[in-house]
């Protein structure tokens, strides 16, 4: 499967009053044609911002200090505004929250489902109106409600004409930043099955990101997991489910009441994240980590990659397994 | 006192305050000096009529033979005061029924508020100016309460709508929970977080004032024996300063008016932009 | 079985809005009944909408009941102001949003120590009391902690401070309305054990309100699932995440994501959220696949069905 | 047309009560302040006979002591469009003179108000859209000067600037004194000619607020999920700023135009005794040095009563801007 999107050292800072913030710091990863990929990780990991960052929307003081995002065999952070405007939604669209306002409330729907056709191809002028029926038809919402504005709408069915929103041009990534998080859990079902579904029929690759993990294991074949900006595991949903390997990911599936499951205690992950101005030295999930090791206070872990995917963590890096089975060894003896 | 002047001075955030605080000092100091600063005595008419600046008159003299210099120090006095008194006072009644409209909801706020609302579209000046006109005598004192007492309907819509954005958060429903009193709610609890909006407020309502009291006394209804900035100004429109080329007598009334309220406006936006930046820690 | 803390009996709430001409009616609550014991923990389950936060503003008295009774170790509240003016003492409520739920302005020994003024539950000087709540609501050093303020601290941090000030006022029954939703999961978690052990330690009784059935699941010895103002099912825990009776139970559960699960049979839906409901039929006949005429034309009673759980459908009548 | 009653109802139910208000106030006024108000509305001196003093006592009611008769008969005045009689330009009644002066006062402060507040649009928007570059920076330092800065004052100078030293307007007055006996086409230019620089003064000074105003509100637009989706969907910017950021900045700032209404026309009366216009400012002036209470009375009423009307124009025009409020 080649890869649409390869994400290489990406790192994002911004200053604030207290110094320099490292939100994103040395992300690696891929993206195949065609794939649902997740990215989860808690508020303040640097998940949207990674996001932002490579659909270059980032506010104000947030800029890309470093590492390149390839797509279609394409360098992006290399481009001029302008190329880079060419890209906007013919390549790469977005999906925000879905909170009150991420549609102009005085606007009609229909031109915020036109607008962005127009933007691309002036001359579509009659057609314009029935693509945007097809968008409407594509996310089973009547098309008598073009007509209407956003506030006449339902949270679920907001949503739904910005996923449509985010079609309009056929792109090859859709990134979806916590596109459920604001709906019930029933709609919301609804509305991940309508995206799968979309999916297949259209093929697009699909850049997910939330926190909520068990919607993630359910929906993204492969899922990166961030921590206070590091990229600390990549893997496969079965191997998440069955042998999470970063101590970290182990904390959080253990975090998630089940519902099918035995009914037992769980600990979370004491302890909270690290300050990004002076994070510390060593791995910066070190503080909280139970497995943590002597490298882990000083030396930050290096990045293998190996056919369980990716993880950071001194417990799989050379020295970390030689030590592994050293101390395994003299265990058994 | 160090600690006690280094705490004033950074409750003028940011370089706006800062400079607003420097031009307010100035100001208080003529206001309150005014007497032993100015080179003549008041309202005193002892020279040759539209001299132009010159050393022993630095501002020149107008057309009944008044040192200018020393009628703008002694006009500094009254709108002075006129822009704090009616602002405190505007500020008083403002708060007062802003907090308790925004709090205590119901048809306490639709009455205030529609009372509000109805003197808004009506134009203050033009109200003061009915009241100045039918007042047997106007003091500063008359003026001040005319000022004070017809300003403070846009203070207390805004500090109105701020307490019902306070009173939706969650800290107001957790002091109702353990049972705290509704006076304590609202100036214990409401108060403290919306205090910088008062004072940009209280700010922006003394430069009002200030302009109030000019435009009356420019109508001839402020106070007939003071002299203000106000007055000095009429004076020079009525006797045509403009066509003896009289400018040293219209530029510093003006100017002075514009500085005065340009230090209260800077030390205002100073204190909101400092309380939008740490919405997190408003501690003030 | 120790007497009911709580007893909740046909409790009904309506909101009237009236504009210009005709006058709005929403009943936002309707006929709910539950009892909670000390020790036991209730958690009430439902989407947006469906009632859950004003039941929990009514059993604080944030707000008046319509109609419907609320007693307290058999005291009922309605009309009783010896009651209603110790009820903070009584009955306590944890909010949904920590970050806002403490003023930014005053300290935490503040925070704490002002409602154990306002109660007389220590004489003079609070310190050392909020000390000993910090304690036990893990937040130690507790010397670091009591002279910070809200914007020093972390999200979880927070709703420990909260839950300190709760204890406090030495409540028997505790309202936790969506305690974790605004924290990361991780940091939830914690705040639920805590809570739990709390329960345990003082014999609370415990009333949860969420929109999520694993949290639920994870702290509840009982589950009401609620829709549209009324109580779909009501049983106990375990037994009706296992053998959900109601369509909309179901629904709820195949719908919430759980990766664990080997394989959940989907309903489709239709999106029909926020319908007018008419009272002459069964609130959820809207959107529920299994809705026969009977759903249409008559609402549906709360039936105790063989697996002792209460039903509200025409299927189990 | 897409207006819901009850909105409409509403908004004229409530100038109706302003209206009410203001009359009520106009009534009352006089009788609070001043002891007998019969010596206030036609003290003999000023009109020097007795007859007419009576007469006027008598058409106003003021022979009979009780205030609800007074009233009545003030309504009733008020409905016939009498407004009592001026001393200062005695016989013509206030209504006459006040005819004569509205147009001039309306003409120049709506005018003057649409315009500052369209160039204060345009330039809050450019301020906004690059906040804290130059011209941001320096639209905002100028702004807090200008609006510290008395109405009357700024006239003045432009008076010494433009007319006296530079001689490109006049030194006052709305039309050339030998205006009566032009072609129309001349007329208006002479009204336009002289009516420029009272305009521009009024543009100038209100020009602070509506910027102020206008680029905080886009200020808060510009952080909103909308407008970062309008820029992921690779729209022109232009498209953006205006379709996007300024119709939703425009809302609150449009119920701020009306408020500013008042403030303006307050403004105006300065101007215009700068300029000698002979708008309703100048006829309030003369009025209070001649202490001609029912002109002070009359003119308060027009003001009020125009402002009123304007509101309410300005509440019809507002639903056609914002779909939330016509369509609920």
């Amino acid at each position: 499967m080649s890869d649409l999107l390869q994400v290489r050292h990406l790192s994002i800072e911004y200053a604030s009053p207290r110094g320099i913030v490292k939100a994103v710091d040395d992300v690696t990863f891929s993206i195949g044609k065609g794939e649902i990929f997740g990215l989860a990780g808690e508020s303040g990991c640097g998940k949207s911002t990674t996001a932002f960052g490579i659909s270059r929307l980032l506010r104000h003081p947030a800029q890309i200090s470093g590492g390149s995002v390839v797509l279609d065999g394409q360098e992006l952070t290399t481009l001029s505004n302008d190329e880079f405007d060419k890209l906007r939604w013919s390549k790469i669209s977005i999906v925000l929250q879905s909170a009150m306002n991420n549609l102009n409330p005085v606007l009609k729907i229909s031109n915020q489902l036109i607008d962005a056709i127009l933007a691309h191809d002036p001359s579509m002028g009659k057609e314009a109106r029935q693509r945007a029926e097809q968008l409407m038809k594509l996310v089973d919402l009547p098309v008598d409600r073009l007509d209407s504005y956003p506030h006449e709408l339902s949270g679920g069915m907001r949503q739904r004409v910005v996923i449509a929103m985010a079609l309009a041009l056929r792109p090859s990534l859709v990134i979806m930043d916590e596109p459920t998080t604001a709906l019930d859990v029933v709609v919301q079902n609804g509305i991940i099955r309508k995206i799968v579904e979309l999916q297949k029929e259209f093929g697009f690759s699909i850049l997910f990101i939330t926190h909520d993990l068990p919607l993630m294991l359910e929906m993204c074949g492969r899922i990166g997991i961030m921590y206070a900006g590091k990229l600390v595991e990549v893997a496969s949903r079965e191997q998440i489910l069955q042998k999470p390997r970063h101590p970290y990911t182990q904390g959080l599936l253990n975090s998630f009441p089940s519902l099918s499951g035995p009914k037992q205690r769980l600990s979370g992950i004491p302890g909270h994240t690290p300050d990004l101005i002076r994070p510390p030295a060593g791995c910066r999930f070190c503080p909280r980590c139970s497995q943590a090791i002597q490298e882990c206070q000083t030396l930050p872990p290096p990045l293998v990659e190996d056919a369980g995917g990716q993880i950071a963590c001194h417990l799989y890096s050379e020295e970390g397994i030689a030590r592994e089975q050293a101390s395994a060894a003299c265990e058994r003896s | 006192m160090k600690k006690m002047l280094k705490a004033c001075w950074n409750a003028f955030p940011g370089v706006k305050g800062k400079l607003g605080l420097v031009i307010l000092l100035f100001f208080t100091v003529i206001a309150l000096f005014g007497t032993w600063v100015a080179p003549y005595p008041k309202n005193f008419i002892g020279f040759d009529s539209w001299l132009p600046p010159s050393v022993s008159h630095w501002l020149g003299t107008d057309s009944y033979g008044q040192d200018v210099l020393s009628q703008m120090i002694y006009g500094t006095r009254t709108s002075f005061w006129v822009g704090i008194l009616a602002g405190l006072i505007t500020t008083v009644i403002g708060v007062t029924v802003g907090i308790v409209a925004g709090f205590k909801g119901g048809w306490i706020e639709e009455s205030l508020m529609r009372i509000v609302d109805l003197f808004l579209i009506i134009p203050t000046l033009a109200l003061m100016i009915i009241l100045a006109s039918f007042l047997p005598s106007m003091g500063t004192m008359s003026t001040i309460l005319i000022i004070g007492s017809l300003s403070w309907l846009y203070m207390g819509r805004s500090i109105r709508s701020q307490t019902m954005s306070e009173r939706q958060s969650g800290y107001v429903e957790a002091a109702r929970m353990v049972g705290m009193k509704d006076w304590e709610i609202m100036f214990k609890e409401i108060l403290p977080n919306i205090t910088p909006v008062i004072l940009a407020n209280l700010v922006l309502v003394t430069t009002q004032a200030v302009l109030a009291e000019a435009g009356l006394s420019f109508l001839g209804l402020g106070d007939p024996t003071n002299v203000s900035w106000g007055t000095i100004l009429a004076l020079a429109n009525a006797n045509n300063a403009v066509l003896f080329h009289a400018w040293w007598w219209i530029l510093p009334p003006g100017l002075a008016i514009a500085f005065f309220c340009f230090g209260f406006i800077l030390i205002g936006n100073g204190i909101l932009e400092k309380y939008r930046a740490n919405r997190g820690n408003a501690a003030l | 079985m120790s007497k009911p803390l709580l007893h909740v009996n046909d409790l009904e709430k309506v909101f009237s809005s009236r504009t210009m001409f005709r006058k709005k009616q929403v009943r936002a609550v309707r006929d709910v009944s539950f009892t909670l014991e000390a020790g036991k923990v209730l958690a009430i389950v439902g989407e947006s909408g469906s009632g859950k936060s004003t039941i929990a503003r009514m059993l604080t008295n944030l707000i008046p009941a319509t109609s419907g009774d609320i007693a307290y170790n058999g005291q009922s509240l309605r009309d009783n102001r010896q009651l209603r003016k110790k009820l903070p003492t009584f009955v306590q409520m944890i909010f949904q949003d920590p970050f806002a739920a403490l003023n930014p302005h005053h300290t935490i020994g503040y925070i704490i120590g002002r409602p154990l003024q306002v109660h007389r539950m220590v004489q003079g000087n609070t310190r050392s009391r909020v000390l000993a709540l910090l304690r036990k609501v893990g937040l130690t050093p507790e010397e670091d902690f009591i002279d910070k303020y809200p914007y020093q601290l972390s999200g979880g941090q927070k709703q420990r401070v909260i839950i300190a000030k709760v204890l406090g006022l030495e409540p028997k029954v505790i309202i936790a309305d969506e305690p974790t939703s605004m924290l990361d999961v991780s940091i939830g978690i914690d705040i639920m054990n805590l809570l739990l052990d709390l329960k345990e330690k003082e014999n609370l009784a415990l009333l949860m309100i969420t929109h999520n059935l694993g949290s639920a699941r994870y702290m509840a010895d009982h589950i009401a699932v609620m829709y549209a103002g009324q109580v779909m099912e009501y049983g106990p825990a375990e037994e009706l995440i296992q053998n959900p009776q109601h369509p909309y139970t179901k629904l709820l559960l195949y719908s919430s994501p759980d990766p664990w699960r080997e394989q959940a049979d989907h309903f489709d839906l239709s999106d029909a959220q926020g319908q007018a409901v008419s009272e002459s039929c069964c609130s959820f006949q809207p959107r529920c696949p299994f809705a026969t005429d009977i759903c249409k034309t008559k609402p549906a009673a709360a039936v105790q069905t063989d697996s002792g759980h209460q039903v509200r459908c025409h299927l189990y009548a | 047309m897409r207006y819901n009653s009850v909105y409409l109802v509403k908004r004229i139910g409530i100038a109706l009560v302003t209206l009410y208000v203001a009359v009520t106030l106009n009534f009352l006024l006089p009788r609070l302040m001043k002891g007998d108000p019969a010596s206030a509305l036609a003290s003999e001196k000023a009109l020097g006979s007795q007859e007419v003093a009576n007469a006027l006592k008598a058409q106003f009611g003021l022979d009979n002591p009780s205030l609800w008769y007074q009233y009545a008969k003030y309504i009733k005045q008020l409905l016939h469009g009498n407004l009592g009689v001026s001393y200062a330009n005695f016989p013509s009644p206030v209504a006459d003179v006040m005819l004569k002066a509205l147009p001039w006062t309306l003409g120049t402060v709506l005018t003057a108000t649409l315009l500052s507040y369209l160039i204060g649009w345009l330039i809050g928007i450019r301020g906004a859209w690059k906040p804290g570059s130059l011209f941001d920076n320096s639209t905002l330092f100028s702004s807090f000067f200008l609006s510290s800065v008395p109405f009357f004052w700024i006239a003045i100078i432009f008076i010494m600037i433009f007319s006296f030293y530079l001689g490109w307007f006049p030194l006052g007055q709305a039309v050339d004194p030998a205006y009566d006996s032009f072609a129309w086409f001349d007329k208006a230019k002479s009204v336009l000619y002289h009516a420029f620089l009272p305009v521009f003064t009024l543009i100038i000074a209100t020009l602070a607020g509506h910027i102020l105003v206008l680029r905080n509100n886009l200020m808060r637009v510009l952080s909103e999920d909308y407008m970062l989706l309008a820029k992921a969907k690779g729209l022109r910017a232009s498209r953006r700023k205006y379709m996007y950021g300024a119709r939703n900045a425009l809302l609150p700032s449009f119920t701020g135009l009306m408020t500013s209404l008042g403030h303006v026309i307050g403004g105006a009366i300065t101007t215009e005794i700068v300029f000698s216009y002979p708008g309703v400012g100048m006829v309030t002036f003369n009025a209070i040095l001649n202490h001609d209470f029912p002109l002070i009375q009359g003119s308060f009423l027009c003001i009020a009563i125009s402002v009123i009307v304007c509101n309410l124009i300005a509440d019809l025009v507002y639903p056609l801007i914002d779909p939330r409020v016509a369509l609920n």
